[in-house]
């Protein structure tokens, strides 16, 4: 098999790469996904995009620029300012291209898009389709592929690039519905895998499918991450199994309150924005309330909607109704949604530029496992679904324009010798005789994530995760001899994303352990403030000897200088 | 502690479909769907089941549980009793265990040309919608293409050509769409002894959709639109 | 979206759900008058000279009977067509099916018209 | 499951799906079967007319008796449920109420038991009188 575009992922990125790579007039496209891509992480986002349409009646003063300067503070200015001003310029267009493709956004009464407030934002622009955004521009997305007729590979699952000389050749791929594995060469890769929330385990907002593998296969093969570091905690995660309670909730009037039934956020932010700060502040807030022991049960505090009424509730909300009943019993419409913060998302990822072009040759990366970068410290609500659609779009389109004049003959060697690699270590992962059962090396891992790479970071516990994650690593390497099922099987596959997660896990925790200074979602116990003399930068992981190699690159500061942080 | 007791079957190795049964401890506030990952982690890795958001909303875990199509994240262990009976969905060929093959089941959707179809100019700004508008397809793009339906519906047990509940309600999710313009062209096509003439009313697939989307009703007001435009002379003949 | 395109099962959908309707009218009338027994003392109502009393009465009842007899043969035999329409048989298999389907009722009707017109007087 | 014959597929379904739209179609199914059995064998018993009073009088005097008069019962029953359901799902689509539908089963399902008190009470008589349609010679 050889394309001259193979795209990783089914999610917002890469459907939007794919649809972007065939309009630029590249025929020979496909889309690999270890899911269906209507199964993708991406169709689990509630809340909204955000784009400067300036259709809300307090939002007509909006503009891209003040979108960029919002954004940009709320990155704690560790964002590159160019890129984060594409994303916005390009954010209105991209979103009526949506629109004109089906995406059943809400609507205000004039007919135009309904756009919400969301945090850190100065005005309500983030536009969306009741509490399922995701799930509706997913849709859409997919029907626009199903439309130009863009080959779908689904349940191929990747577990390796082939990469030699700088440059890469393809991937290779076990194929769930034989069990067979094939190398997949392609003239250009585009990595859209998502984010890496898994590596905590079951205390993440994220799907099962959303894993550390995504970003360590180019890891491994010797292409930088940048700002792993970075981890956002979402503010209102349901108590037990941490799905999200979209800001949204917050963004229609929802109150956060303590066991004393206050709204605690007027003693962190200014009255004028209290549920709405920027996430990293509401969830340290929280977090502060449940250590000071004004959570309940010492684990949750409530989100109340029902002052917001029924009829709101079920017209913008009703998923969430929905979840909070079937998942914690709860109605929200009569009682208060016992919430806590949970790990939600990964602002680093595989580093690349404005075009997702990374160092190596013929590899891009787009979404959520990318590091353009456009969240630096901290992402806002609603701008993460914009940096899938507009980076993914620009990635796909670039790669289309460099395809013309690359070589058409597959790089056998390099393919064979990746196909080889995976079909050697499978047998050896069929034949071992190790006795470790490798799920308690997750359940272990997401713990350390947990406890000490959490919302507040002490260098001793940072320092002691590094430790830990490493004697992980090697205890993987005694884990039981997985069955061979043939087709589907997928203890090999979680398996294979256990590897994964402990070397993603590794970079977060090692760069986390450096970075002595407090910036955006990363809070460091001992250096409580933000060092833009010597922080001012990005952090820089490269595979070596089974781990991270850190060193810094500069951020392109542009138009706004950083200044503190107050909201 | 639960009982669960899950349909095993590999062509591969000829096996013989079977129930297996497995013990679980610890299933309050568990659901349906962590179980099947306690005894793929803790006691069976042989185990096949699908499963992406764990919250409702992918479409992945669809299945057969204790008498009804559900979804597996969405079950929880105590409601059925503690006592769990799990069947892959029905009319998919059986790739192995709980994995279906859902060729035609998304072929079918392909089908139906599932995308806005407007052959007007296209403005500079959004396609204006009113909220009343919008309201027309409220519900119907809901669906998450779990498959629950398709499993449910007894027509496809013995007509694999019949396009099947989810298809049919995209249908009407375009037909009512004030942005779409293919209303006729969508009605042709469906207006056949394979679309929406197949469907018997028989209301499994508005049963067991786990988003209480209404795949009964869509067909029905699709049916009566069919039946106007065919007596008005108004169904497009399309393509050859 | 191409091929196939006829959209014949409208009106027989719309047929089976209108002659349906309207069978329930007829049927309810029908048993009511000849199946149902009403009055002990009129001893047996299902003979010949009984029925043929009955049916000369009024104009109405011929008109009933013309109406009713194709009604309720296309209702039926459609309805078991449906029902074998849903395996999905083979087009040629399809065809005989069909056709046999179309020749039954045809005979149905000619016989039951016949019948009738004993009834209402003519022959024998 | 894979291999079944589309028959065993079915009904398996039956066993798969338990609930009230199922039991209809199921009910509907058999009923309007049976009614197309039966009237194809009515229409060919009521032929006998097309020979003369005499050969019709005898074929019906052989079917007017209590064993018949209580499949008559049966006959009817079975044209009242697949009436009222042939209706419910007639209403259902016509009037976009198919939310509606497990209601419209429980109000029709009465009006069912109504209307066969009513036919059994019409019909009682005939359960004690053997060949009464030759009474009236
Ligand atoms: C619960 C939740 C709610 C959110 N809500 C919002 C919101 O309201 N607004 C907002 O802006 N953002 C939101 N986000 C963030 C946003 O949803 C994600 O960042 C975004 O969807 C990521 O999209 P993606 O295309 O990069 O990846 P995904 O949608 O995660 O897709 C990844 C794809 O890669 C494939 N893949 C991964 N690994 C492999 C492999 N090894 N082999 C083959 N295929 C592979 C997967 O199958 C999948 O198709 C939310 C996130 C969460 C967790
Ligand atoms: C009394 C009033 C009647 C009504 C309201 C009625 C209504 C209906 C309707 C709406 C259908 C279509 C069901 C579908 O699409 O599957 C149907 C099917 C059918 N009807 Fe009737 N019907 C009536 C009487 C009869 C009678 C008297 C017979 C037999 C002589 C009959 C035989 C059938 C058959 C065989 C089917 C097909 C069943 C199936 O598709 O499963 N019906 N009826
Ligand atoms: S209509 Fe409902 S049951 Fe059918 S695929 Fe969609 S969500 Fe699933
Ligand atoms: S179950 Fe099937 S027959 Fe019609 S009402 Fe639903 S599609
Ligand atoms: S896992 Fe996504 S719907 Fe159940």
């Amino acid at each position: 098999m050889f394309y001259d575009i193979v795209i990783v992922g089914g999610g917002l990125a890469g459907l939007r790469a794919a649809i972007a790579a065939h309009d630029a007039g590249v025929e020979s496209v496909a889309v690999i996904s270890k899911i269906h891509p209507v199964r993708s992480h991406s169709g689990a986002a509630q809340g909204g995009i955000n784009a400067a349409l300036g259709n809300h009646p307090e939002g007509h003063d909006d503009s891209p620029e003040r979108h960029a300067y919002d954004t940009i503070k709320g990155s704690d200015f560790l964002a590159d300012q160019d890129a984060v001003e594409i994303m916005t310029a390009d954010a209105p267009r991209i979103i009526y291209e949506l629109e004109h493709w089906g995406c059943p956004f809400s609507r205000f009464e004039d007919g135009s898009i309904a756009q919400r407030p969301f945090g850190g934002a100065g005005f309500p622009r983030t536009c969306y389709g009741a509490d399922r955004t995701g799930l509706y521009i997913l849709h859409t997305l997919y029907e626009q592929v199903v439309k130009r007729n863009i080959e779908v590979l689904y349940e191929r699952f990747v577990t390796k690039l082939a990469v030699r000389d700088l440059h890469c050749a393809g991937v290779v791929v076990q194929n769930l519905h034989s069990g067979e594995f094939e190398a997949i060469g392609a003239k250009t890769v585009i990595f859209a895998t998502g984010g890496s929330g898994r590596v905590y385990s079951v205390n993440t907002t994220n799907s099962h499918s959303s894993t550390g593998l995504g970003v360590a296969i180019p890891y491994w093969a010797g292409i930088p991450l940048k700002d792993m570091e970075f981890i956002q905690f979402h503010p209102t995660g349901l108590d037990g199994s941490s799905i999200l309670m979209t800001e949204g909730c917050r963004g229609e009037g929802g109150y956060l309150l303590n066991n004393k039934g206050e709204r605690f956020m007027k003693n962190y932010v200014s009255e004028k924005i209290m549920e709405l700060g920027p996430r990293d502040i509401v969830a340290r807030s929280m977090q502060t309330e449940i250590n000071e022991g004004r959570g309940f049960e010492d684990r949750y505090l409530q989100l109340d909607l029902r002052h917001l009424g029924a009829e709101k509730i079920m017209e913008r909300l009703p998923g969430i109704r929905d979840i909070a009943m079937n998942f914690r019993n709860v109605d929200p419409i009569k009682e208060p949604i016992p919430v806590h913060p949970a790990m939600h998302y990964t602002m680093g990822g595989i580093d690349c530029d404005k075009n997702g072009q990374t160092v190596i040759d013929g590899f891009y990366a787009a979404g959520e496992c990318a590091c353009v970068s456009v969240h630096g410290s901290n992402r806002l609500g609603g701008n993460s679904l914009l940096e899938t659609v507009v980076f993914g779009a620009r990635a796909g389109k670039h790669a289309a324009g460099q395809v013309e004049g690359m070589s058409s003959t597959p790089d056998e060697e390099a393919l064979n010798s990746a196909l080889k690699a995976e079909k050697d270590r499978f047998k050896m992962l069929r034949e071992t005789d190790g006795t470790e059962n490798p799920y308690d090396i997750k359940n272990e891992l997401a713990r350390i994530m947990m406890d000490k790479i959490g919302i507040f970071r002490s260098q001793t516990d940072m320092e002691s995760a590094v430790d830990e994650i490493k004697r992980l690593r090697e205890r993987y390497e005694h884990i039981r001899a997985i069955p061979d099922t043939g087709k589907f099987n997928y203890d090999f596959l979680w398996v294979t994303e256990i590897a994964g997660n402990i070397d993603t896990a590794l970079a977060i925790a090692s760069g986390a352990a450096a970075r002595t200074e407090s910036r955006g979602s990363h809070f460091h116990l001992e250096h409580k403030k933000r060092n833009d003399e010597e922080w001012l930068k990005h952090s820089m992981y490269t595979f070596k000897d089974g781990a991270p190699e850190i060193s810094y690159k500069s951020v392109t500061v542009g138009k706004y200088e950083p200044e503190e942080r107050k909201y | 502690m639960a009982i669960f007791k899950v349909f095993r079957y590999n062509p591969e190795s000829y096996e013989i479909a079977r129930f297996q049964e497995y013990e679980i401890p610890d299933t309050e506030s568990m659901t349906v769907l962590e179980g099947l990952y306690y005894i793929l982690e803790n006691i069976d890795p042989t185990l096949a089941f699908r499963s992406s958001c764990r919250e409702g909303v992918c479409g992945s875990c669809a299945m057969h549980i204790n008498g009804e199509y559900r979804l597996a994240c969405e079950t929880q262990v105590s409601d059925m009793g503690h006592n769990v009976t799990i069947r892959p969905l029905a009319h998919m060929k059986i790739i192995r265990d709980l994995v279906v093959d859902l060729t035609p089941f998304f072929d079918n959707y392909e089908k139906i040309k599932p995308y806005l179809i407007n052959s007007g100019p296209v403005p500079d700004k959004e396609f204006k919608q009113s909220p009343k508008e919008r309201k027309r397809i409220d519900h119907h793009v809901d669906c998450i293409l779990c498959g629950a339906c398709y499993g449910s519906c007894p027509v496809l047990a013995t007509d694999s050509a019949y396009l099947g509940p989810h298809a049919l309600l995209k249908v009407l999710r375009f037909v009512d769409d004030s942005r779409d313009d293919a209303a006729y062209e969508r009605l042709a096509y469906v207006a056949t002894d394979y679309g929406i003439f197949r469907c018997h009313t028989i209301f499994n697939c508005q049963q067991v959709c786990p988003k209480d989307l209404d795949p009964t009703g869509a067909i029905g007001k699709l049916k009566m639109k069919a039946v106007k435009g065919k007596l008005l002379g108004k169904l497009k003949k399309t393509g050859t | 979206m191409a091929e196939r395109v006829s959209n014949q099962s409208a009106l027989t959908w719309f047929l089976q759900r209108i002659t349906g309707i309207l069978l329930a009218f007829f049927l309810v009338t029908h048993l009511n008058v000849h199946h149902l027994f009403h009055d002990i003392t009129l001893e047996g109502i299902i003979n010949f000279s009984g029925v043929r009393e009955n049916l000369q009465a009024s104009l109405w009842w011929k008109i009933y009977y013309i109406v009713f007899v194709p009604f309720i043969v296309f209702h039926a035999l459609n309805g078991l067509w449906q029902i074998i329409a849903d395996f999905r048989l083979k087009s040629r298999a399809a065809m005989i099916v069909k056709a046999l389907f179309w020749i039954l009722g045809i005979t149905l009707v000619a016989v039951a018209i016949m019948t009738l017109s004993n009834l209402f007087g003519g022959g024998a | 499951m894979n291999g079944d014959s589309k028959l065993k597929a079915m009904i398996k379904d039956a066993d798969l799906n338990k609930n009230i739209g199922n039991f209809s179609y199921w009910l509907h199914r058999v009923t309007g079967i049976g009614l197309s059995i039966y009237l194809i064998i009515h229409i060919y018993v009521l032929s006998s007319a097309i020979s003369g009073p005499e050969s019709f009088n005898e074929r019906m005097g052989s079917v007017q008796n209590p064993f018949f008069a209580v499949l008559e019962v049966l006959l009817i029953a079975g044209v009242f449920a697949h009436m009222l359901n042939g209706l419910r799902i007639t209403i259902t689509d016509f009037f976009s109420w198919s939310r509606g539908h497990k209601v419209l089963f429980w109000i029709l399902a009465v009006i069912f038991v109504i209307l066969m008190i009513v036919a059994i009470k019409l019909q009682w008589p005939k359960f004690f009188i053997d060949n009464y349609a030759m009474g009236g010679h």
